[in-house]
């Protein structure tokens, strides 16, 4: 029998969701006799051009060079996965988007703007390629990934949970820490997948899950309104690690002011 | 002797956290061009922050480097806390070094055995070396694997932890929680007593060479998350004053920033970490460094990965010492008083020195940031380590040996390219 | 008993219906007794994946080959779709209340289907031949989208050869060559050879299509308690604890899936329920 | 069984003990995490002591006081429910061999028999209403294990929090049935009440005095002023009719804008029982574990069919919720499913009140007949 051929693809990122294999532990090694890794520059393996049946991709598109790469990989590649919210969703350097904030930082930033590569925007990869299947997270969730592993391997598309964080926050018996405590908890238009890790541990989610499915953005908002938030805050609530997906960006928007301003 | 023309292109080296590339150009037996590129792109992390609260700035920076979060966490907390005049409690104090010790046994085990040893054992990657060596290998990925519960102890989750705050954590462990991890810290000794013995027998380049070594300095303790920078060359001053000797410079033909100290190239990392505070080791870290026969200080760059290493077991010994004392506190931090300022912070990142400053405004919001991180550190002396390592090895080994030289000098050092692509001021030229 | 543990099954056999549609044989390796009621279904489990319920096509009276008509549309379906014979799955059931046959009695029954909603209904096509005596005029009506997802053809015309036997077919779309009707299944309600006092509705498919077929019948005289449908809901304990499948006050999985039409009148195609 | 007895303050550490000794788990009620929780607890030091709470729709705080009392306080975001159905739990689990057969085997239930101090009249009253669910009809096995090991000290309710209606329901605040104990909390110590043959054993092992005629009468008074001080209420006790008759009412839309159909309500909520299962498979795929989990009417599993969702905004997943929860239930078991706990008001992190969009929806209904 042949195992299944896998690549891990890094664009523009922090090497974070990479580490979702690489911090596996024994499951790497598992993994490794399970499926045959064709390229993952990090674990030391390179053949950026092999052809595979999975290919993850870590990393937001922002280079002309990336974009030239990412079409190759989706040639090259029976599947597609998003690893992670930079690949998913542009990540946090998708902010650079906002209000064409890129081209200012160019010139405030590099002496030859010109010749700096980069494109205009960051970007998710589906916004060049198609994308069979996105797993979000800033990081992903190790766990998830590898049981999307499994199910990919098992020949079924792997599940996709798109619910609220605060089903899982209390499955795991947090105390909500917006009811008790006041804080600005994004919990209730995050998706699930991290654990409820943050109010566990006494604190606000701060989405780096994405939104979830059917997100009341409008009545969040207003929510963080009446917890005394400006304007300018709740902008920041959503346009920070997910800015660029859908129903934040818009969210934000309504509350965006400019450049962030304290007003 | 050699007439020939070689010219060595790595377009995507492997085992390196983010994406470089070497171009090495070799005519008559002189190098004629070597350039360690970056091509990770710009992430503008520092214009990210200007006009987020302070209390966002954490969460922020981790997102630099999933490496190394943690070290981007604690040098701006200390950056901001700084800025705010206030001082953390010695519970805060002593769990960001436990917080720390995590990261250095997460980063270091999986340099050790993921990225650096398949060089000097000659496989490609560690899945080909687990096969030869699957007990070393296992006892990698067990202490790498311990590192990330450590950190997860403190931060929920070893990449992009969420526990760490200003003025402290989010939330204390409770005892039950730090005596299982007490059990499991204790049992990996073992592991990490063989693992310096092993190191040190592994086949290494005898390559001594001239180098400035520059870390931080603590009055009693290891250099991790406090101290004096201090250097071989003399220097040893407040982090406040780190921009008065350190200056990154650009240099023509390379994409990337290079930072010199007084305007020389300059190592960070655990080498330099070591043979600067050599006696601030603890006793039994001290004992088994001593038992390896090598000689420190070392001027063997190679001898980072035996460093590495020690620092593994300075950080079991280092977490279990202030984990035994633990007591959960009232409040596991302190609220800080906002007020207009500015502030630096310096930490000892596993791949050296990581020096923040920011300016904030007096509601607490950031009006500008800066990060140096190790790599770009490092960045010149990489290029000079690798201009006269190839020199030494002999220009005329076959092609492969030459890369293969290479790039194991590169990995040496660890780089962290996403880490180093948030520059800001970087001219570029190309011709 | 843990009433959530499913039997191992093997696939002794595997058949291609249509593009998407499959039919498996399953047999239950634990020599356990099995029976079923025309109408119920089955939870089948794909090892590490997950369940589906899915509907009790027919039993061969002459062996233990239990039939599952599917048709592949997501995650676990599709699963289902690979496997070969010889291959394990889990199946536990059977579940739900089935088709009315005991007061079908006697009585004259049309069976109107749509789309995939033929595999619940071929075990009641079963049950009254098997029994022919005790029923009176059976009328088969099967509505699809596409003549391609007509499957059975075959199975449908030898019925239309039986005595006693009405075939209806009609398809929105047709194909050149299609003998059945082009339009809605509803259509063909003029068409039916059957006593309005006597007569017994049985309705499987999409619920648009059991509402139009419903009020389709009732206009022509059937009584509003002789017309039962199955329904589908999302399932995923099939023993009435999950809540998934309520439909108001009633568990689809153990009230029905099938119901008199009185029972579910109130919510059928109230939006949300 | 219904003689009461009195133990005093200082004998109460007698209770947990003796439940101990007879192999009991101890739970109780704790300030944690700025919440009253029922955990572990092994001293009555452990018990929040003087502890009190401000709740109101969205909001609850905790706050000290100088009251002896360790039962001062409405219930917190949880009780009984994660104790017996619980959050998350393995079914079975399902191995395949090499030749690619397949095992089944029920998952393991912790059959430790569990105690719980503190218990709430509404609480009791929905573990009830979970009893009939998972126990009646089709047996949970786990579920059934663990309630046959439950053992129940109810203290009457003295404290309603501003968002608690149980006296409307007809669920509290005293507890009438279903606990083996019950206590009634006095500044000096416990009235004692047993409700069961075995709960008057342990009654018999406590240091107890016979209660004086004052205490009993402080104890009843206590409880009918927790009842009289209740400001909400449901417009009446059946609104099925009422609610199925206007499921086309403006107020749906109203509340949907407000509403993150987060789940909040209906995971705080003594009485849903709504879970989902999945399959959690080992790496190399062998063996899988078949898992459920808590689930919600808000969540978009719940309504999903192949291409199709039955409830795709949030007014269909709210009105869901509701006319289950105070209409269609009456179908499935006979009453409401609404026990009064209040808890959907305070931990809905936005504050929508059941009892106001009831009476918003209900409100002119003539006693839910309408
Ligand atoms: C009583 C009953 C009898 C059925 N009989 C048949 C049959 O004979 N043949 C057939 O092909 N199909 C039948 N179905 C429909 C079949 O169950 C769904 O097509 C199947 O569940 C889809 O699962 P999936 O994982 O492939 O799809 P996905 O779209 O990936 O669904 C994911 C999950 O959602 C749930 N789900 C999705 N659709 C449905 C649905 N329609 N009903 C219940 N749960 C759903 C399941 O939990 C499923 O695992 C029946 C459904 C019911 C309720
Ligand atoms: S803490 Fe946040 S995620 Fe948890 S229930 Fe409250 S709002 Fe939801
Ligand atoms: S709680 Fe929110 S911010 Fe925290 S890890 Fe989870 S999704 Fe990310
Ligand atoms: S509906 Fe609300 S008040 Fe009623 S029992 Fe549930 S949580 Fe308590």
């Amino acid at each position: 029998m042949t195992r299944p051929t896998i690549a891990v693809h890094k664009f523009s990122s922090c090497d974070g969701c990479q580490l979702a294999f690489l911090n596996a532990g024994e499951d790497l090694l598992e993994l490794a006799g399970l499926v045959d890794i064709r390229h993952f520059l990090e674990a030391g393996v390179a053949d950026e051009d092999a052809g595979v049946d999975i290919a993850f991709v870590e990393g937001s598109i922002s280079t002309a060079e990336e974009v030239e790469r990412i079409r190759r990989v989706r040639a090259n590649s029976g599947m597609v996965v998003t690893l992670g919210a930079c690949a998913t969703a542009g990540g946090l350097q998708a902010l650079r988007n906002l209000d064409g904030r890129n081209d200012a930082w160019k010139q405030a930033v590099y002496a030859q703007p010109e010749f700096i590569g980069t494109l205009e925007h960051a970007e998710p990869v589906a916004a060049h390629i198609d994308v069979d299947f996105a797993l979000w997270g800033c990081p992903v969730n190790g766990r998830q990934v590898l049981a999307a592993v499994r199910q990919l391997l098992f020949g079924v598309t792997p599940l996709d949970p798109r619910d609220k964080l605060c089903h899982e926050c209390k499955r795991q018996h947090a105390v909500c820490v917006m009811v008790a405590d006041g804080r600005p908890c994004m919990g209730p238009v995050t998706r699930t997948g991290c654990g409820a890790l943050c109010p566990r541990f006494g604190r606000d989610c701060y989405a780096c899950f994405g939104p979830a499915e059917n997100a009341n953005t409008a009545a969040m908002g207003a929510r963080l309104d009446g917890l005394g938030l400006p304007p300018a805050d709740i902008a920041r609530r959503f346009l920070f690690i997910n800015s660029h997906a859908p129903g934040f960006l818009e969210a934000g928007r309504k509350h965006y002011r400019s450049d962030f301003g304290d007003d | 002797m050699t007439e020939r023309k070689v010219s060595i292109h790595v377009p995507a080296l492997t085992r390196v956290e983010g994406e470089g590339s070497l171009r090495l150009r070799i005519e008559h037996g002189e190098i004629e061009e070597l350039a360690l590129t970056i091509f990770e792109p710009p992430r503008y992390f520092e214009k990210f922050l200007e006009g987020r609260r302070h209390h966002e700035v954490i969460d922020t920076v981790a997102r630099i480097c999933g490496i190394c979060p943690i070290a981007y966490q604690m040098s701006a907390a200390q950056a901001l806390e700084n800025a705010f005049g206030m001082t953390p409690s010695d519970w805060v104090r002593d769990m960001r070094r436990v917080f720390y010790c995590g990261e250095w046994l997460q980063s270091h085990a999986l340099h050790v055995h993921l990225l650096a040893a398949p060089d000097f054992l000659g496989f490609d990657s560690v899945v080909g070396m687990a096969e030869k060596y699957p007990d070393e290998v296992r006892r990698g990925l067990r202490l790498q694997g311990l590192g990330n519960r450590l950190i997860g102890l403190l931060g929920a989750r070893s990449v992009h932890p969420v526990g760490a705050r200003v003025g402290g954590f989010h939330r204390a462990p409770s005892l039950a929680e730090v005596d299982a991890m007490l059990d499991k810290l204790r049992g990996a000794l073992p592991d990490a007593e063989s693992l310096i013995a092993w190191a040190a027998s592994l086949p290494m380049p005898d390559d001594p060479q001239d180098f400035v070594s520059v870390a931080l300095r603590h009055p009693t303790d290891y250099p991790m998350t406090e101290g004096r920078i201090v250097a071989d060359n003399g220097l040893d001053i407040d982090v406040a004053d780190y921009e008065s000797r350190f200056v990154e410079e650009h240099r023509a033909q390379s994409t990337a920033l290079f930072s010199l100290l007084d305007g020389q190239p300059y190592l960070v990392g655990p080498l330099p970490r070591l043979n600067l505070n050599l006696d601030r080791l603890p006793a039994s870290s001290r004992a088994l460094l001593d038992a390896t026969g090598v000689r420190f200080p070392s001027d063997n760059m190679f001898h980072s990965l035996l460093a590495r290493t020690i620092e593994i077991h300075v950080a079991l010994v280092e977490a279990i010492r202030l984990l035994e004392d633990y007591r959960v506190p009232d409040s596991p931090y302190a609220e800080p008083t906002v007020m207009a300022g500015s502030g630096c912070g310096a930490t000892e990142a596993p791949r050296g020195l990581l020096w923040h400053r920011y300016v904030v405004d007096a509601a607490g919001i950031v009006r500008g940031a800066r990060i140096v991180p190790p790599t770009s550190q490092n960045q010149a002396r990489i290029e000079v380590d690798l201009r006269r390592s190839l020199l030494a090895f002999g220009l005329d080994h076959a092609d492969d040996a030459l890369r293969l030289r290479a790039e194991t000098v590169i990995r040496n050092y660890d780089p962290c390219i996403s880490c180093a692509t948030h520059f800001l001021r970087l001219d570029v030229e190309r011709r | 008993m843990n009433p959530y543990l499913p039997r191992q099954a093997e696939v002794v056999s595997r058949t291609v219906e249509s593009g998407d549609t499959f039919s498996l044989g399953l047999r239950l390796t634990d020599g356990e007794p099995y029976d079923f009621a025309p109408g119920q279904f089955n939870m089948l489990y794909l090892h590490g994946c997950g369940e589906v319920p899915i509907s009790v096509v027919a039993d061969d009276p002459d062996s233990d080959i239990l039939t599952h008509t599917v048709r592949a549309v997501g995650r676990i379906t599709r699963g289902l779709e690979q496997l070969q014979v010889g291959d394990r799955i889990g199946l536990r059931g059977p579940y739900g209340r089935g088709w009315p046959m005991t007061q079908a009695e006697g009585r004259d029954v049309v069976v109107v289907t749509g789309g995939l909603g033929c595999a619940p209904s071929v075990s009641i096509i079963h049950h009254i031949l098997g029994h022919r005596g005790g029923y009176g005029h059976l009328s088969i009506l099967q509505g699809v989208k596409h003549t391609d997802d007509l499957i059975w053809r075959a199975q449908y015309d030898a019925w239309a050869q039986l005595p006693d036997v009405d075939v209806l077919l009609a398809a929105d779309v047709a194909e050149p060559g299609w003998h059945g009707h082009v339009g809605l299944v509803t259509a063909l309600f003029d068409q039916l050879r059957l006593e309005p006092a006597r007569t017994i509705a049985m309705l499987c498919g999409p619920e648009v299509m059991m509402r139009a077929a419903a009020d389709g019948l009732h206009a022509i005289g059937l009584a509003e308690d002789r017309i039962y449908l199955s329904m589908e809901r999302n399932m995923q304990c099939a023993v009435g604890h999950c809540g998934h499948c309520q439909l108001g006050g009633s568990f689809v999985c153990k009230d029905g899936p099938v119901f008199a039409w009185p029972e579910i009148r109130p919510l059928l195609g109230t939006r949300g329920y | 069984m219904n003689s009461s007895s009195f133990l005093p303050r200082d004998a109460l550490q007698s209770l947990i003990d003796v439940l101990q000794d007879r192999g009991y788990r101890t739970i109780g009620p704790r300030a944690q995490d700025g919440a009253i929780q029922y955990l572990d607890i092994d001293d009555v030091a452990q018990l929040p002591a003087g502890t009190g709470d401000h709740q109101s729709p969205g909001r609850y705080r905790l706050h000290d006081g100088t009251s002896p009392r360790l039962f001062a306080w409405a219930n917190g975001p949880q009780a009984l429910k994660p104790w017996l159905f619980h959050a998350r739990e393995t079914l079975w689990c399902s191995t395949r061999g090499a030749d690619g057969r397949l095992s089944f085997a029920a998952a393991p239930v912790d059959e430790r028999p569990l105690a719980v101090i503190g218990a709430r009249a509404c609480d009791l009253a929905a573990c009830h209403l979970q009893d009939r669910h998972f126990v009646d009809g089709m047996t949970d096995p786990a579920y059934a294990a663990r309630r046959r090991g439950l053992f129940t000290v109810a203290v009457h309710c003295t404290q309603p929090a501003e968002t608690c209606f149980c006296a409307s329901t007809g669920d509290g605040p005293r507890a009438g049935e279903g606990f083996d104990l019950a206590l009634s909390e006095l500044d000096d110590g416990f009235v004692v009440v047993a409700g069961s043959a075995v709960g008057q054993t342990v009654a018999d092992a406590l240091p107890t005095r016979t209660a004086s005629r004052e205490q009993l009468a402080q104890a009843d008074a206590e409880i009918a002023g927790a009842a009289a001080r209740q400001t909400r209420h449901l417009p009446s006790r059946d609104l099925r009719a009422a609610l199925f008759a206007r499921l086309e009412h403006a107020r749906w839309d109203d509340v949907a804008g407000r509403c993150l159909a987060c789940g909040n309500c209906t995971s705080v909520c003594p009485t849903c029982f709504c879970h989902a299962e999945q399959d959690v498979p080992s790496l190399d795929g062998t063996s899988s574990e078949h898992v459920r989990e808590w689930d919600s009417c808000f969540s978009e599993g719940h309504g999903y069919l192949h291409g199709f969702q039955i409830r795709p905004e949030i007014r269909h997943r709210f009105r869901q919720w509701m006319t289950h929860k105070l209409g269609s239930w009456h179908e499935q078991y006979g009453r409401s499913g609404c026990v009064g706990c209040g808890r959907c008001i305070t931990w809905c992190p936005v504050g929508i009140d059941i009892t106001v969009e009831a009476q918003a929806i209900c409100g002119d209904a003539d006693g839910g007949n309408a």
